[in-house]
């Protein structure tokens, strides 16, 4: 650290110079503050913030496309109440604490007139508690932990079935074949820990036994040590607690380390189409779940999703259909409130009993989801299949799981 | 217990080793610099990113092998660090370590943004390698091996170029005494410019060797860096060799806490490490503490 | 530890320091008696441990062996600040004043805590050597001459009773390097005690009543300095053949 | 006038314009203003240890992050809101005396790197910690248990002004200029009769009870923390962009860089959070390579290297 030698009067000057140049050019910057716009009085405003960057963003943006195609339907329409609706929406980057300040932005400085929840269970417990504080009803499309309903909150509507039923399905299935061993592994963060307790709940029910069980962080790519273990413990399922990069990473570490189980399933991965696209042929056979499927028989989904197919060029995964779904309330809501005063649509959104593209809308004095089921889907020869419950299924679930050595 | 098996104990070695060799050679990149420099370069995990997108890209466009893209990406990112040297590292070069380390920290928010404009916050892989080699009832993963010696090979080759060619004896004279490699008539900014852009250009090959193994998106620098801080701390400050044992050795504690603790635990090995270190040796195990 | 006594009449005793730096012994059992009120000089060839010594006995290196009694007190293993506050201070061989610090805070930072008339004594110091008007000049901004007196006068402010000075006149002009000496003779006058290692044996012999030599860590003759200058053993030390292990 | 008078009539009407603003402004803005404090109080804390000491720590937040979590659990446990702030002040500080003791030995690279790891420790700590701190879920706080917004506005605003006269103060003292002669030449203080391990260690640990007691406030403000968020390694590198943006070491640097700072996120972060990121970037690179000095030797560029300058005054 030594100090520079001082310098001669030519260069001082030039310093000096610069120095000025550097001064006005920051004096500008600092003028420029931008205070916030004005909204314009006559549109009705619906913000949100969903994950477009971080580790949800794949989920994220498919659940901000599914709003913003109820949007300019609504509007295409007509609008609300005779207004237009508009969309704000920002970025959340996956990150719980960005959440909660989107959405104080979103109540008191944009002074939307509606609130969309964000993506994530995480983000979901952050955000929720910024809408309870400004009495301000959110209807949350993609949160599904029981916990966020378990607060006493009045204010937090969720359309997802709760994430502690996710596996009930497929863990039957697993009992009907006779399987007892069940490895469970899951991200440290609301949802999927939710996934786990119903696992664990369900599986004590059935009883089966869990021989193996890790959490791991939000982080984690790297599973290789977490899989050398499961398979010293030979269990009969794999199930993950997990979203789309860890499930997808998981599988494929799997392979390498030549994991074997009759079932693998995870949570939100394998309900994406990402899921097949990555892992190819080794998707084959891998189960998960899901809210929602384009091949569901709910009034409007054909048409929902060869419009969304047009448009973004993929086929709508559920989280997409569950962004057009929670419009879909909003819009039965406000249309029963007669206005977008919260109390009013607060009212009406616990009064609400109705079937969407989505699914049935129906929740309890929580504002928890009571009305819709759960589906187990399997990746059969690159296509997602719903196999579970069988009322429901458009494919035979394949049993058990092929052994990577034979395929 | 089960975990005592030979047979576990032995996947758990072959992978820590593995992914060893990978944290190595980011590591010896990052001393290297710091060796000749007395740079901190907060930007080298992002370098190593640039190597792992420029493989995604030449696979997705090219249909490009990993392996084949090496050709490519490694002489490329030789380039991009020759030059970054030359008009940015070489100004903060002998400044407090404050601003090297701001430097290359801005670089860093730079590069990790500008791969969010260009390749989104999805997470990428490549699926060209996959699967495992059988040896007996052991399963080696074909990318985590592959990797792990093409990491091991080069590391070497670097170790062996600047032991034994004149370029390589040049650098290490300016890492250990500028002013009279200097006084020799060696080109020290040059030196300077040949020192950053083989470092990274080791950082671009870590990264096509990271795209056949893990799924990564621009903002995954932040974990191998802090990862890479702990080996160089542990295995000593501007020492190369120092970096490779201690990127051998953390891989191999990763994989042993990941297998007899948890994944979780596994994920703070580093930092615990670190921290027993500096608190049992002040200037780290072989460090030459020169602040 | 019982250290052997100090005779009251020497202020700074040093018995069997020893300092070992990974096999080579950089002192290798000093004795050392520097007598009150005395100007002591400390010579020797390059490398022979003179500033090894100082780092020791003014506490900045505290990996030695043996013992040191400042004015009756064993000062080996205190901070260095213990030993400046209870009376002992030094000035490096390197100027080392504070760079962005201006010259009187460079000399304020050396005055106890509590005197209030810290400033007016700094500045008088200053006033006595021409550097008044320097005040507020930042300390990287002086010439090297006048760093080395600047870290000379910082060192005066505790009232130390004894000084170390490492070679406090390389690299000061001929003009400065008077005034320093002219005032480590006052204040020698008013009861300072100076250890000096330095080069120019004209100022020693000058200056010092005593004079220690010290070659490859061991004192190998003491006394005043007409009877070293012929010790033969201090003439092998600086022009001998038989160099052993090539130290410089 | 001198340049003391005129940075304390400013200051005079800063603090009279902060306290008047809740009168004028919406929720938003004033919630954006609590956050300049946020900034400012943190900023000033890494300058009262990096600035004035020389060392640099790269992991201050890990102090933010322990008040963070002891005022969450504090509050749920039902404390009253100020003594869970004071509370976790002081959890912070006392955490840092032995901390302090520990890393204080290191110097340069090492010590930034070690509070570096001490950070990582700390989020580490919060995520295996399930029983108390959920782990990764995180906490949240009901909204009857927080204070109201005009509360935690004048809380962080004292917190903000509070460390900046802690700053000032120890700028003009004698210990101050201690410090700094640490920064300069460590050895060379100690020689001078500084104890620079008891000195290091009080600024230290002053340093860690302002982002103890801001992340109190924080958590209140928020209502909301997890490992991620209480030990986030951008706060770390915020409170060193804004201090050497406005300039190291000095009073008005860290108010003046976290003011231009925080309107430029305000300006991009919720629509383009890559580019407010990659703004910071180049804004860094800028200040590091041309103005290393800080946004104050533009204002106030005294060079003072020859003896006509003004005597006796602490810059």
């Amino acid at each position: 650290m030594v100090p520079a030698a001082p310098s001669g009067r030519l260069k001082e000057e030039i310093i000096m110079k610069r120095r000025l140049s550097l001064s006005v050019l920051f004096s500008l910057i600092l003028a420029v503050i931008i205070f916030p716009a004005v909204t314009q009085a006559k549109d009705i405003v619906v913000g949100t913030s969903v994950a477009l960057t971080g580790k949800y963003a794949r989920t994220g943006q498919e659940q901000l496309q599914g709003f913003q195609m109820w949007v300019d339907e609504v509007n295409a329409r007509g609008g609300l109440l005779g207004r237009k609706v508009k969309l704000v929406h920002y970025d959340d980057e996956s990150k719980p604490e960005t959440g909660a300040k989107l959405y104080e932005k979103l109540i008191t400085d944009d002074k939307v007139d509606l609130l969309i929840g964000p993506y994530s269970s995480d983000v979901t417990m952050a955000a929720s508690t910024v809408a309870e504080k400004y009495h301000f009803p959110m209807v949350s499309s993609g949160a599904s932990a029981t916990e966020i309903w378990e607060r006493g909150y009045k204010n937090t509507f969720g359309l997802y079935t709760l994430a502690e039923t996710y596996m009930d399905s497929i863990l039957e299935f697993g009992k009907s074949k006779g399987l007892k061993k069940i490895a469970l592994i899951y991200e440290n963060t609301a949802f999927p820990r939710g996934v786990a307790a119903g696992v664990k709940d369900k599986a004590k029910k059935l009883g089966m036994q869990v021989v193996f069980e890790e959490e791991y962080g939000k982080a984690s790519t790297d599973f290789s040590s977490m899989i050398i273990k499961i398979k010293s413990r030979k269990p009969d399922m794999v199930i993950g607690g997990s979203y789309l990069p860890d499930s997808t990473a998981f599988m494929r570490q799997a392979k390498e380390n030549r994991l074997f189980a009759k079932i693998f399933a995870f949570a939100v991965g394998p309900g994406l189409p990402d899921f097949g696209q990555n892992l190819g042929l080794d998707a084959e056979g891998v189960m998960g779940n899901t809210q929602w499927e384009p091949t569901l028989k709910l009034p409007g989904v054909k048409e929902f999703a060869e419009k969304y197919n047009q448009k973004y060029g993929h086929e709508p995964g559920y989280h997409a259909g569950g962004g057009y779904g929670t419009g879909q309330v909003l819009e039965a809501a406000v249309k029963k409130a007669g206005s977008t005063d919260p109390d009013k649509v607060r009212a009406a959104l616990f009064a609400l009993d109705i079937v969407t593209t989505f699914g049935r809308f129906k929740v309890d004095a929580t504002g928890k989801q009571i009305g819709k089921p759960a589906y187990a889907v399997q990746w059969l020869a690159g296509e997602r299949h719903i196999v579970l419950p069988v009322e429901a299924a458009t494919a035979k679930a394949a049993y058990p799981f092929k052994d990577w050595g034979k395929r | 217990m089960e975990l005592l098996e030979p047979e576990i104990l032995l996947q758990l070695l072959i992978g820590g080793l593995l992914a060893g060799a990978l944290y190595a050679l980011l590591a010896c990149g990052l001393n290297l610099i710091f060796g000749v420099m007395r740079v901190i370069n907060l930007a080298h995990a992002e370098l190593m990113l640039i190597g792992a997108f420029g493989a995604y890209v030449l696979f997705h466009i090219f249909g490009l092998h990993p392996l084949a893209s090496l050709l490519i990406v490694v002489p490329a990112i030789f380039f991009v660090g020759y030059y970054l040297q030359r008009f940015l590292i070489e100004r903060v070069v002998g400044r407090p370590m404050l601003t090297s380390l701001l430097a290359t920290y801005g670089l860093s928010i730079i590069l990790i943004n500008l791969g969010l404009l260009l390749f989104s916050a999805d997470f990428k892989s490549i699926p060209a390698l996959q699967g495992s080699f059988l040896i007996d009832e052991l399963a080696v993963s074909k990318p985590r091996a592959t990797a792990g010696l093409i990491s091991l090979l080069l590391t070497v080759g670097v170790y062996q170029f600047l032991e034994r060619t004149r370029l390589g004896k040049a650098i290490r004279a300016v890492s250990e005494h500028a002013q009279v490699a200097a006084i020799c008539g060696i080109d020290v900014r040059q030196i300077r410019m040949l020192t950053f852009g083989m470092a990274a250009a080791m950082a671009g090959a870590a990264g096509v060797m990271l795209s056949v193994i893990y799924s990564f998106w621009p903002g995954s620098g932040v974990d191998f860096i802090q990862k890479c801080f702990a080996i160089i701390i542990i295995g000593g400050m501007g020492n190369f060799v120092g970096a490779f044992y201690g990127g051998i050795l953390l891989g191999v504690v990763e994989a042993f806490v990941g297998g007899f603790i948890s994944t979780q635990w596994a994920e703070a090995a580093a930092y615990l490490l670190l921290v027993t270190v500096l608190l049992i040796r002040p200037t780290g195990l072989k460090g030459v503490a020169r602040a | 530890m019982s250290a052997p006594v100090c005779d009251p009449d020497h202020i700074l005793c040093a018995w069997g320091l020893t300092r070992d730096f990974g096999g080579v012994q950089a002192l290798r059992g000093v004795d050392l008696h520097v007598a009150r009120g005395s100007i002591t000089g400390l010579i020797g060839p390059n490398g022979s441990g003179k500033t090894t010594l100082f780092q020791v006995i003014s506490g900045l290196d505290r990996g030695a062996t043996g013992a040191v009694t400042f004015d009756r007190e064993s000062i080996l293993g205190w901070r260095p600040s213990q030993i400046y506050r209870r009376g002992l201070a030094r000035t490096f061989q390197l100027s080392r004043v504070f760079p962005e610090l201006t010259v009187l805070e460079n000399i304020v930072v050396a005055g106890s805590r509590h005197d209030r008339s810290v400033t007016e004594r700094a500045l008088g110091l200053l006033e006595r050597v021409n550097l008044r008007d320097y005040a507020a000049v930042l300390g990287k901004n002086l010439s090297y001459g006048q760093q080395k007196l600047v870290e000379f006068l910082r060192v005066l402010m505790s009232d130390p009773a004894l000084i170390l000075l490492d070679e406090p006149a390389a690299g000061v002009n001929p003009t400065l390097r008077q005034t320093l000496w002219d005032m480590v003779r006052h204040l020698n006058g008013l009861g300072a005690t100076f250890l000096v290692i330095e080069h120019n044996m004209e100022v020693i012999a000058d200056l010092c009543s005593e004079v220690y030599v010290l070659s490859e860590g061991e004192i190998i003759a003491h006394g005043d300095f007409a009877a070293i200058r012929n010790d033969e053993r201090v003439l092998e030390a600086y022009f001998g053949k038989s160099r052993r292990h090539g130290a410089a | 006038m001198n340049n003391y008078r005129i940075g304390l009539w400013i200051g005079v009407a800063l603090v009279a314009l902060a306290s008047l603003a809740p009168l004028g402004l919406n929720d938003y803005q004033q919630s954006f203003l609590l956050q300049v404090f946020l900034v400012i109080a943190l900023a000033q804390a890494w300058n009262l240890i990096s600035g004035m000491t020389g060392y640099v720590s790269f992991g201050h937040a890990a102090f933010f992050g322990v008040g963070a979590y002891a005022s969450a659990l504090l509050l749920t446990w039902g404390f009253p809101w100020w003594l869970a702030v004071l509370k976790s002040a002081g959890i912070a500080a006392l955490l840092a005396v032995p901390l302090g003791f520990l890393t204080l030995r290191l110097r340069g690279p090492y010590f930034a790197i070690a509070m570096l790891g001490l950070n990582e420790v700390g989020r580490i700590v919060a995520t295996l910690w399930v029983s108390v701190t959920h782990g990764g879920t995180g906490l949240t706080l009901s909204p009857e248990l927080l204070p109201s917004l005009d509360v935690k506005y004048f809380t962080m605003f004292g917190l903000a002004l509070g460390a900046t006269l802690l700053v000032a103060w120890i700028h003009r003292s004698r210990f101050g200029l201690e410090l700094r002669a640490i920064r300069e030449d460590e050895e060379a203080a100690e020689m001078v009769g500084v104890n620079t391990t008891l000195n290091k260690v009080i600024a230290f640990v002053l340093s860690a009870l302002i982002p103890g007691a801001v992340g109190a406030v924080y958590v209140m403000y928020t209502s909301y923390i997890n490992p991620s968020s209480a030990f986030e390694h951008a706060r770390n590198i915020e409170m060193i962009v804004v201090v050497l943006f406005g300039g190291s070491g000095t009073v008005w640097g860290p108010i003046i860089g976290a003011g231009t700072v925080m309107v430029l996120r305000e300006m991009l972060w919720a629509q383009f959070p890559a580019a407010h990121l990659a703004a910071l970037g180049v804004l860094l690179l800028v200040v590091v390579l041309y103005l290393p000095g800080g946004l104050v030797s533009i204002l106030r560029d005294r060079q003072r290297s020859r003896p006509d300058a003004r005597s006796g005054e602490s810059p």
